[in-house]
């Protein structure tokens, strides 16, 4: 179609250009100004910006000490929003945050787990390694006898909890899955149950966060 | 030759020529439009109960089962219409109305003939607001098979096996409607031989076999053609196979050799694989004592078979009735033409295994004595060559003075066994052992090297009825072991023999092997869930 | 020819200031760099070395014991030296692949030709030694009398007089030309680097180094010759004797061709947004892919002693050396009333200027490499050939044109 | 309206009512019993080939419920010897007592009739395969069969003829589907009772995998009229507009004031029917709804059965099937939602558990018809009801899958408004009772 018997129709979006001989057809033409495109000012513009925020947090810092010479330093007006992580915690951490596994359990404290893999199937880190084994309640039939998590392989996509037709395991907001040793970082099946072993038996509790309800 | 008689009809638009009496769901297979089925199995006869290939035929009252129609000519056949893919929809809701979905511990989980046409041909929620018919579960047919009545479609494929192929009548449907349920007859349990494939042909996770069940998913193995080694039958197998170990073997089929089916005792067969193993080699020549590497023992060997080049006569060779084709042929090459010894023969490796039956077990425990033999592994009859007892006979005069014995179960041969052996073994000079098992002959050889098991190896098998199969190395050998081809080539090489070839494809030309087909390299995981796990057509 | 042995020993405290100078302020513009960026970005940044530091604590049992602070940080400044230390105790591991002889020599020709640069630097105002001692303060010390006349017997000329020297360590007629020479060596370091990694990203890092360092050579050199003709020298040292005025320094000139000629030198220094040899996002590392350990080290510190040295020839040019404005070899003149100080007090003043001067070119050339996006390469050949060149031919015609207007009248 | 046909000449129920000893031989003969056999054995009435012909120009159509024309299934019979003749009295369609009739009290005419059949069909042996439930004709047919034995009726050589033939007598083990023919089969064989794959047919491969013909009790017992009067004579007995033949026999039961069997021409109103032979309805309650064929056909409401004349082609027409012709008359006051529930329990029960859609889809349907009549139901239930009725039909090896969906369906085309009120109210409307159709005696 013609754009000119419809003038209506917006201008294309791109641009020709004979450079070097060739014709370049630009997609995404600059829709800068003149006065953009000078550059220079712009970009002081921009140096303006980051070095008065510099500046803020340099004065900030100067107020910091102030507070921190009279043994305040806690409440002093700080320019960082970010947090020195092992001894500060953000206190904003939002409850969807996907953090260490855990698994749920059966009113008796069994895992609700069925060993049907489908975590295992789902994981692209492929850190959950199951054995599955008979149990012996015909109900139930299939349990995990292992359920290890190399927490240090895991991405926390979270495709496990979606993957799961029983919601049997489940990431919570907990994020300190730091350690010195290897071997620690392999979370087995009783480690994934201890979360909350005595607790609340009516209901699974998603712990940090609403209790599930239905 | 009578001519065999043709039909040729229209399936979906195309010509398809067929033989007469073919079913319409065979010959859609023909032209790849996949007619889905439960109860139809070509190994077993048509019962026409699922009612799920039913297809669309011109000038039928009612549209008919694929799998009970014949074709004819002049047919007009349509298996993709709508009307037809409604009718497989309602009927994978009337199936799926009573099954319990617990997909999660099912172990047919991916390879469910139910979980696939699921998502072919339904894809939708149930409907059902009532409760559903409960049935036994768990309930054990034998030690071997365990039945969950919720689960089964009732397509009484199982049933028909017991009466069709092993003839033994075990099973049967109790209760009518929504309460059919399999049962053993009389409240027994299964006892034949060959009841592992009721689970195979099961196209759900009714029936499950105790020895798989909740050992692995399906869509973790990997799937090797091999063949089974517990009798001369040599039934084509597939290896499903994770991390190097095999965690069960399923029939392939092969119309001339074992159908569809296989016995209770192939599968077990490679439990024994990692058992008795000899995993180094064993050096006990004077000077050379000790840990061996495998090229040591190698050249030991060689120094020892030198020797013995120089009085032939005095030089016996017994071969494996395991060995493939290919290893049959180098060893006939090494010893008759390279060494020139009269005196060759091949054993029994094994004697264990079930008593001959008229389904598919033979008397001999062996897979590959007739392939051995006709590779030329035997006594040479103008030079005065003896047989197995002959040699024995003159290991115990002290007349042969290098014995080289491959594969395990020398011991059998003699009346007196293992005591027996090791007093006809200390009249021999030189013994040398070549097997995967740690033998008495290889604990008394001189020097003993150890080979892959069956299934570590590549090679071709004839059976009883001089049938070539091919089977393909599945697992890794032990670190450092090294196949016979390669040990009896190398040797031949170190003996200024002739040279054959090194690989099994070099001399699968010799022996006239099939060539497995090329399979694709399995993917490291199926992409999907829901694709047919074993990658081989489906029956 | 007898040995000269006072301008040996200028020379050597030269040397020695320089290099110790420039190899901390390497080592020191890491840190700044993590922690400037930080600042700028509303973070912390980096906080965690420390050296640990005995303090008494209190005992389980009662009484007291030692106990290792890990609170000694120092706001983070001992990330430099553990970085250092890293790079010195990591693996040297060496490709199998490569051309060992030319990578192994392509970190060094980095490292040099940036430290050549520097020489030709003056950092600090005509010393006379002889002088050193004399002022308000230090005349009135008898102790020093010794010291006094044992500088005016070793600095002076024989014929009494008292010589003078520049805090400089090469004192070049041919000044700023040298410096285009040395850092146009620089070239060889990052295409020697690509091309003997035998790395596909590092020849294409290499082969960007040297098209854009020589694009921007022709820039860099045009940009400073309004500067030249106006001050009719090349040497250094008389340039910035000509900035003695405030209206004489080259950002009052041409102040136009300081971001010029800044801009060309951060592309030579291959520093964002002109960071294509490097190009993380496309090519790993660029040319220096392959390299690990100290050898990496060396073509980071040379970024890093690079930075100080294009802000050391930047204020040369542009912000007067070491000139602290108003201030004289005597003293402050404020128009017609004179503060006057000694020599050692100018002396030091002018040093301080100087570093000061550097300090802050640093910070900006810091905080404009955390502000501005990286260039396309495309953008950045065309920028150099289509715009830098031109404006930079253009402002020489016209500045020669206007210096023949004013020498003619 | 008129009729051709013998004045007054009954062919099946050609006794008085009520009178005892119908059912022995020798009152069979003093009502012309057996006349028919002999003209054919002794006198060469017809041919084997001819007495077929008769049996196809006389146009009857199987009295079982399908109405397939017997000549023609008879002419399918294959050549190999020896075949079969099964003769179905497993009469058990819920409303249908029709054969239980001739077995009681004129099992004679059924026995000539299947000689005549076996004589026309060049078999030598018959097998009758009468329901377990039916000890009492059993028992008559037992002795009947025995008296034609002594008579030389049966046996190694027929009236002198110098033919042999048999009847055997087979008792059901009570199984709806072993009314159908190849279950009955399978379930004579002693194997479990479930249809067989057709093709083969049975005329084919039957009982023994020997050429097998399966007729229902009347279809054979008619062949003696046939005989008797000649084809063209019997095709004659009929309405003149309709195009079935013969007499047929209807069980009416239900809210009448004489419910029972009734032996009327083809194409007689059913309008008739009710009140001249039935007395009318019960109290002279409102009609409600009529089941013409028994169980397994479309129901249809009083305005609809009023029009219908008793032959295959009306029922058709308004949209319902002559089946076995079990007539059930439900006055007003009937719950529909309760009488399909009852009809779907049935074949729930008796589904045989072979083919997916009938196996899993009576069940589900029962249950939610269940559920709507204890008031649990909702409109989507009603919905679903029709979709998965919809989807059993037509789908199976045979056709109790059909039989069950077509009173499903029909049942909530024309009563809708009846399962709406049990979905809002949440209620039976009848209380949960209704006069029950099925147990009512006619004394209540």
């Amino acid at each position: 179609m013609n754009p000119l018997l419809n003038p209506k129709l917006p201008e294309p979006a791109y641009k020709e250009e004979f450079t070097a001989g060739r014709l370049f057809t630009y997609r995404n033409p600059s829709d800068l100004t003149l006065w953009e495109r000078l550059y220079v000012p712009e970009v002081l513009r921009g140096l303006s910006i980051t070095g008065s925020i510099f500046f803020k947090n340099m004065g900030l810092w100067l107020v910091w000490l102030g507070y921190w010479a009279r043994g305040r330093a806690n409440e002093a007006p700080r320019g960082a929003v970010t947090v020195y992580y092992p001894e500060e915690e953000r206190p904003d951490m939002t409850k969807v945050n996907r953090g260490k596994h855990i698994l749920t359990q059966r009113l008796n404290g069994e895992p609700q787990c069925v060993a049907c893999y489908m975590c295992a199937t789902a994981c692209p880190a492929w850190c959950i390694h199951i054995d599955a084994g008979e149990h012996p309640d015909p109900a139930i039939e299939k349990y995990p006898v292992r359920f290890d998590i190399e927490i240090d392989k895991c991405i926390f996509c979270g495709y496990c909890e979606e993957a799961c037709p029983v919601d049997a395991i489940r990431l919570t907001t907990d994020y300190h899955t730091v350690d010195y040793l290897r071997e620690r970082m392999v979370y087995d099946r009783d480690y994934l149950l201890s979360w909350n072993p005595t607790k609340v038996q009516q209901e699974h509790v998603y712990p940090g966060g609403e209790p599930r309800r239905g | 030759m009578s001519e065999i008689k043709t039909v040729t009809l229209t399936i979906d638009g195309r010509q398809v020529t067929v033989p007469a009496g073919t079913s319409v769901l065979e010959a859609s297979k023909v032209i790849g439009a996949e007619v889905p089925h439960f109860c139809y199995h070509p190994g077993l006869p048509v019962d026409g109960n699922c009612r799920m290939c039913i297809v669309e035929i011109d000038g039928a009252r009612r549209p008919p089962v694929s799998c009970a129609t014949s074709c004819a000519d002049g047919m007009v056949v349509r298996t993709d219409t709508a009307a037809v893919k409604a009718i497989r929809a309602s009927v994978m809701e009337f199936l799926l109305v009573n099954h319990p979905i617990d997909c999660p511990i099912c172990d047919k989980a991916g390879e469910c003939m139910l979980q696939d046409y699921y998502m072919q041909h339904d894809r939708k929620r149930s409907e059902l607001r009532d409760e559903k018919v409960h049935k036994p579960r768990l309930v054990k047919f034998s030690d071997r098979i365990v039945f969950n009545g919720e689960r089964c479609i009732l397509c009484t494929r199982c049933v028909r096996f017991t009466e069709n192929v092993t003839r033994t009548h075990e099973l049967g449907i109790v209760n009518r409607g929504d309460r059919a349920l399999v049962e053993v007859a009389g409240g027994g349990s299964l006892h034949n031989r060959y009841q592992d494939n009721v689970a195979d042909i099961c196209p759900v996770g009714a029936l499950t076999k105790t020895d798989f069940r909740f050992k692995k998913r399906v869509w973790f193995l990997k799937h090797t053609d091999s063949i089974c080694p517990g009798c001369s039958r040599g039934c084509n197998v597939v290896l499903d196979h994770d991390k190097n170990e095999v965690v069960r073997v399923m029939p392939r089929f092969r119309a001339e050799v074992n159908g569809h089916w296989m016995c209770d005792e192939g599968r077990d067969i490679h439990k024994r694989i990692g058992v008795d193993r000899l995993l180094a080699p064993r050096v006990k020549l004077p000077g050379r004592e000790g840990g061996a590497t495998p090229e040591e023992a190698l050249e030991a060997v060689a120094e020892v078979l030198g020797e013995a080049r120089k009085t032939p006569d005095r030089l016996a060779a017994i071969a494996s009735s395991w060995g493939t084709n290919e290893e049959a042929f180098l060893f006939a090459k090494l010893f008759g033409e390279t060494l020139r010894t009269p005196h060759m023969d091949v054993k029994s490796d094994s004697d264990e295994g079930y008593p001959e039956d008229d389904v598919l077990h033979t008397a001999d425990h062996n897979p590959n004595r007739a392939g051995v033999v006709a590779q030329g592994v035997v006594p040479n009859d103008k030079k005065g060559g003896l047989g197995l007892a002959g040699i024995l006979d003159a290991c115990r005069r002290g007349d042969i003075q290098c014995l080289v014995v491959w594969g395990p179960g020398l011991s059998g041969h003699l009346p007196g066994g293992e005591s027996e052996l090791a007093l006809v073994l200390s009249k021999v000079a030189r013994v040398v052992y070549l097997g995967w098992k740690d033998d008495p002959v290889a604990r008394l050889a001189h020097v003993a090297l150890p080979t892959p098991a069956w299934a570590e190896k590549d090679g071709s098998y004839t059976n009883c009825d001089g049938i070539k199969s091919t089977s393909v190395r599945a697992l890794d050998p032990p670190p450092g072991v090294r196949g016979e081809i390669e040990v009896l080539a190398d040797l031949q090489a170190r003996l200024k023999g002739r040279s054959y070839g090194r690989t099994f494809r070099e001399l699968a030309a010799k022996t006239g092997a099939p060539l497995p087909p090329r399979r694709p390299a399995p993917a490291l995981r199926q992409p999907s869930l829901y694709r047919h796990a074993s990658g081989v057509a489906r029956p | 020819m007898t040995l000269d042995w006072a301008f040996l020993l200028i020379t050597a405290v030269n040397l020695v200031a320089v290099i110790g100078l420039l190899l901390n302020l390497g080592g020191v513009l890491t840190w700044v760099e993590r922690k400037q960026a930080a600042v700028m970005a509303n973070r912390i940044g980096a906080n965690r070395c420390y050296i640990p530091v005995p303090v008494p604590a209190k005992a389980p049992g009662g009484g007291w014991k030692v106990r290792w602070s890990k609170r000694f940080t120092l706001v983070g400044l001992f990330h430099a030296i553990a970085d250092g230390m890293k790079m010195l105790t990591k693996e040297d591991y060496t490709p199998p692949f490569v051309n060992r002889f030319i990578y192994n020599l392509a970190p060094f020709i980095a490292f040099v030709t940036v430290f050549a640069t520097f020489a030709v630097i003056p950092f600090g105002g005509p010393v006379e030694p002889a002088r050193l001692l004399d002022g308000p303060l230090l005349s009135g010390i008898g102790a020093l009398d010794g010291a006094r006349a044992w500088l005016a017997g070793f600095f002076g000329d024989g014929s009494g007089a008292a010589r003078t020297f520049r805090l400089q360590l090469a004192d070049l007629d041919i000044g700023v030309l040298y410096v285009f020479a040395v850092s146009g060596t620089g070239v060889f370091a990052a295409a020697l680097a690509g091309w003997s990694s035998n790395n596909k990203f590092s020849l294409l890092g290499g082969l960007r180094a040297s098209a854009q360092m020589i694009s921007y050579e022709v820039a860099l050199g045009l940009s400073v010759i309004g500067l030249f003709l106006i001050h009719g020298t090349v040497d250094l040292g008389r340039i910035v004797d000509q900035q003695q005025s405030l209206w004489m320094w080259g950002i009052v000139l041409q102040p136009h061709m300081f971001f010029l000629f800044l801009a060309a030198n951060i592309a030579e220094n291959k520093r964002i947004p002109f960071d294509m040899p490097e190009g993380e996002s496309e090519l790993v590392a660029g040319y220096f892919t392959e390299y690990s350990a100290m050898k990496m080290g060396m073509f980071m510190m040379s970024e890093f002693v690079a930075i100080a040295v294009i802000a050391g020839l930047v204020t040369t040019l542009f912000f007067g050396g070491y000139h602290v404005p108003f201030l004289y070899d005597d003293g402050f003149h404020f128009g017609e009333s004179v503060v006057p100080l000694s020599h050692l007090t100018v002396v030091v003043l002018r040093l301080a200027s100087f570093t000061l001067k550097v300090l802050v070119l640093c910070w900006f050339q810091i905080l404009i490499r955390w502000t501005l996006p990286k260039f396309r390469y495309d953008q950045v050949m065309r920028l150099g050939w289509k715009m830098l060149l031109p404006i930079s031919l253009a402002n020489l015609v016209l500045t020669a044109g206007i210096a023949q207007i004013v020498n003619a009248r | 309206m008129a009729y051709t046909i013998l004045d007054g000449h009954k062919t099946l129920l050609n006794f008085p009512r009520g009178a005892e000893g119908t059912w022995t031989l020798d009152s069979y003969r003093t009502r012309g019993g057996y006349s028919a056999l002999e003209a054919v054995l002794r006198e060469g009435r017809y041919t084997p080939a001819g007495l077929l012909d008769q049996v196809k120009k006389s146009g009857l159509r199987g009295r079982g419920g399908a109405g397939f024309p017997t000549g023609l299934k008879w002419s399918f019979l294959a050549k190999q010897r020896p075949a079969y003749l099964v003769c179905n009295a497993d009469e058990s369609e819920p409303g249908t007592f029709k054969d239980r009739v001739i077995l009681e009290e004129n099992p004679h005419q059924l026995v000539e009739g299947m000689i005549l059949s076996l004589f026309a069909l060049e078999a030598e042996h018959g097998y009758v395969y009468v329901r377990g439930e039916y000890v009492h004709p059993q028992k008559r047919l037992d002795a009947a069969i025995r008296e034609a034995y002594e008579a030389g009726y049966l046996g190694e050589d027929v009236l002198g003829a110098g033919r042999a033939y048999h009847i055997t007598l087979h008792s059901g083990a009570g199984a709806y589907i072993c009314g159908e023919e190849t279950g009955l089969i399978n379930s004579l064989e002693g194997r479990k009772g479930q249809p067989r794959l057709k093709p083969p047919f049975p005329a084919v491969i039957g009982v023994f995998n020997k050429p097998t013909i399966v007729n229902n009790v009347e279809t054979l017992a008619s062949v003696c009229s046939i005989a008797e009067f000649g084809g063209e004579a019997y095709a004659q007995w009929r309405n003149e507009s309709g195009k079935s033949t013969g007499t047929k026999l209807f069980s009416v039961s239900g809210h009448v004031e004489r419910p029972g069997v009734y032996e009327v021409p083809m194409g007689y109103p059913f309008k008739r029917l009710l009140e001249e032979e039935c007395g009318g309805m019960l109290n002279g309650m409102p009609l409600k709804a009529l089941i013409v064929g028994g169980s397994s056909v479309p129901v249809v409401d009083a305005e609809t059965a009023m029009k219908i004349d008793l032959d295959y082609e009306s029922c058709a027409a308004h949209g319902t099937l002559l089946g076995s012709g079990g007539v059930i008359v439900m006055g007003e006051g009937t719950c529909m939602v309760r009488s399909l529930e009852v009809l779907l329990r049935f074949y729930h029960h008796e589904s045989c558990g072979q083919c997916t859609p009938c196996r899993e889809g009576t069940g589900w349907i029962h249950r939610i018809v269940r559920r709507v009549e204890a008031g649990q139901g909702t409109m989507v239930d009603l919905d679903e009801l029709y979709r998965i009725a919809d989807n059993m039909e037509g789908k199976t090896i045979c056709t109790l899958a059909d039989a069950a969906a077509w009173p499903a369906k029909s049942h909530l085309r024309v009563f809708r408004q009846e399962f709406e009120r049990h979905v809002h109210e949440g209620r039976c409307p009848f209380g949960g009772r209704f006069p029950d159709p099925f147990h009512l005696g006619p004394q209540a």
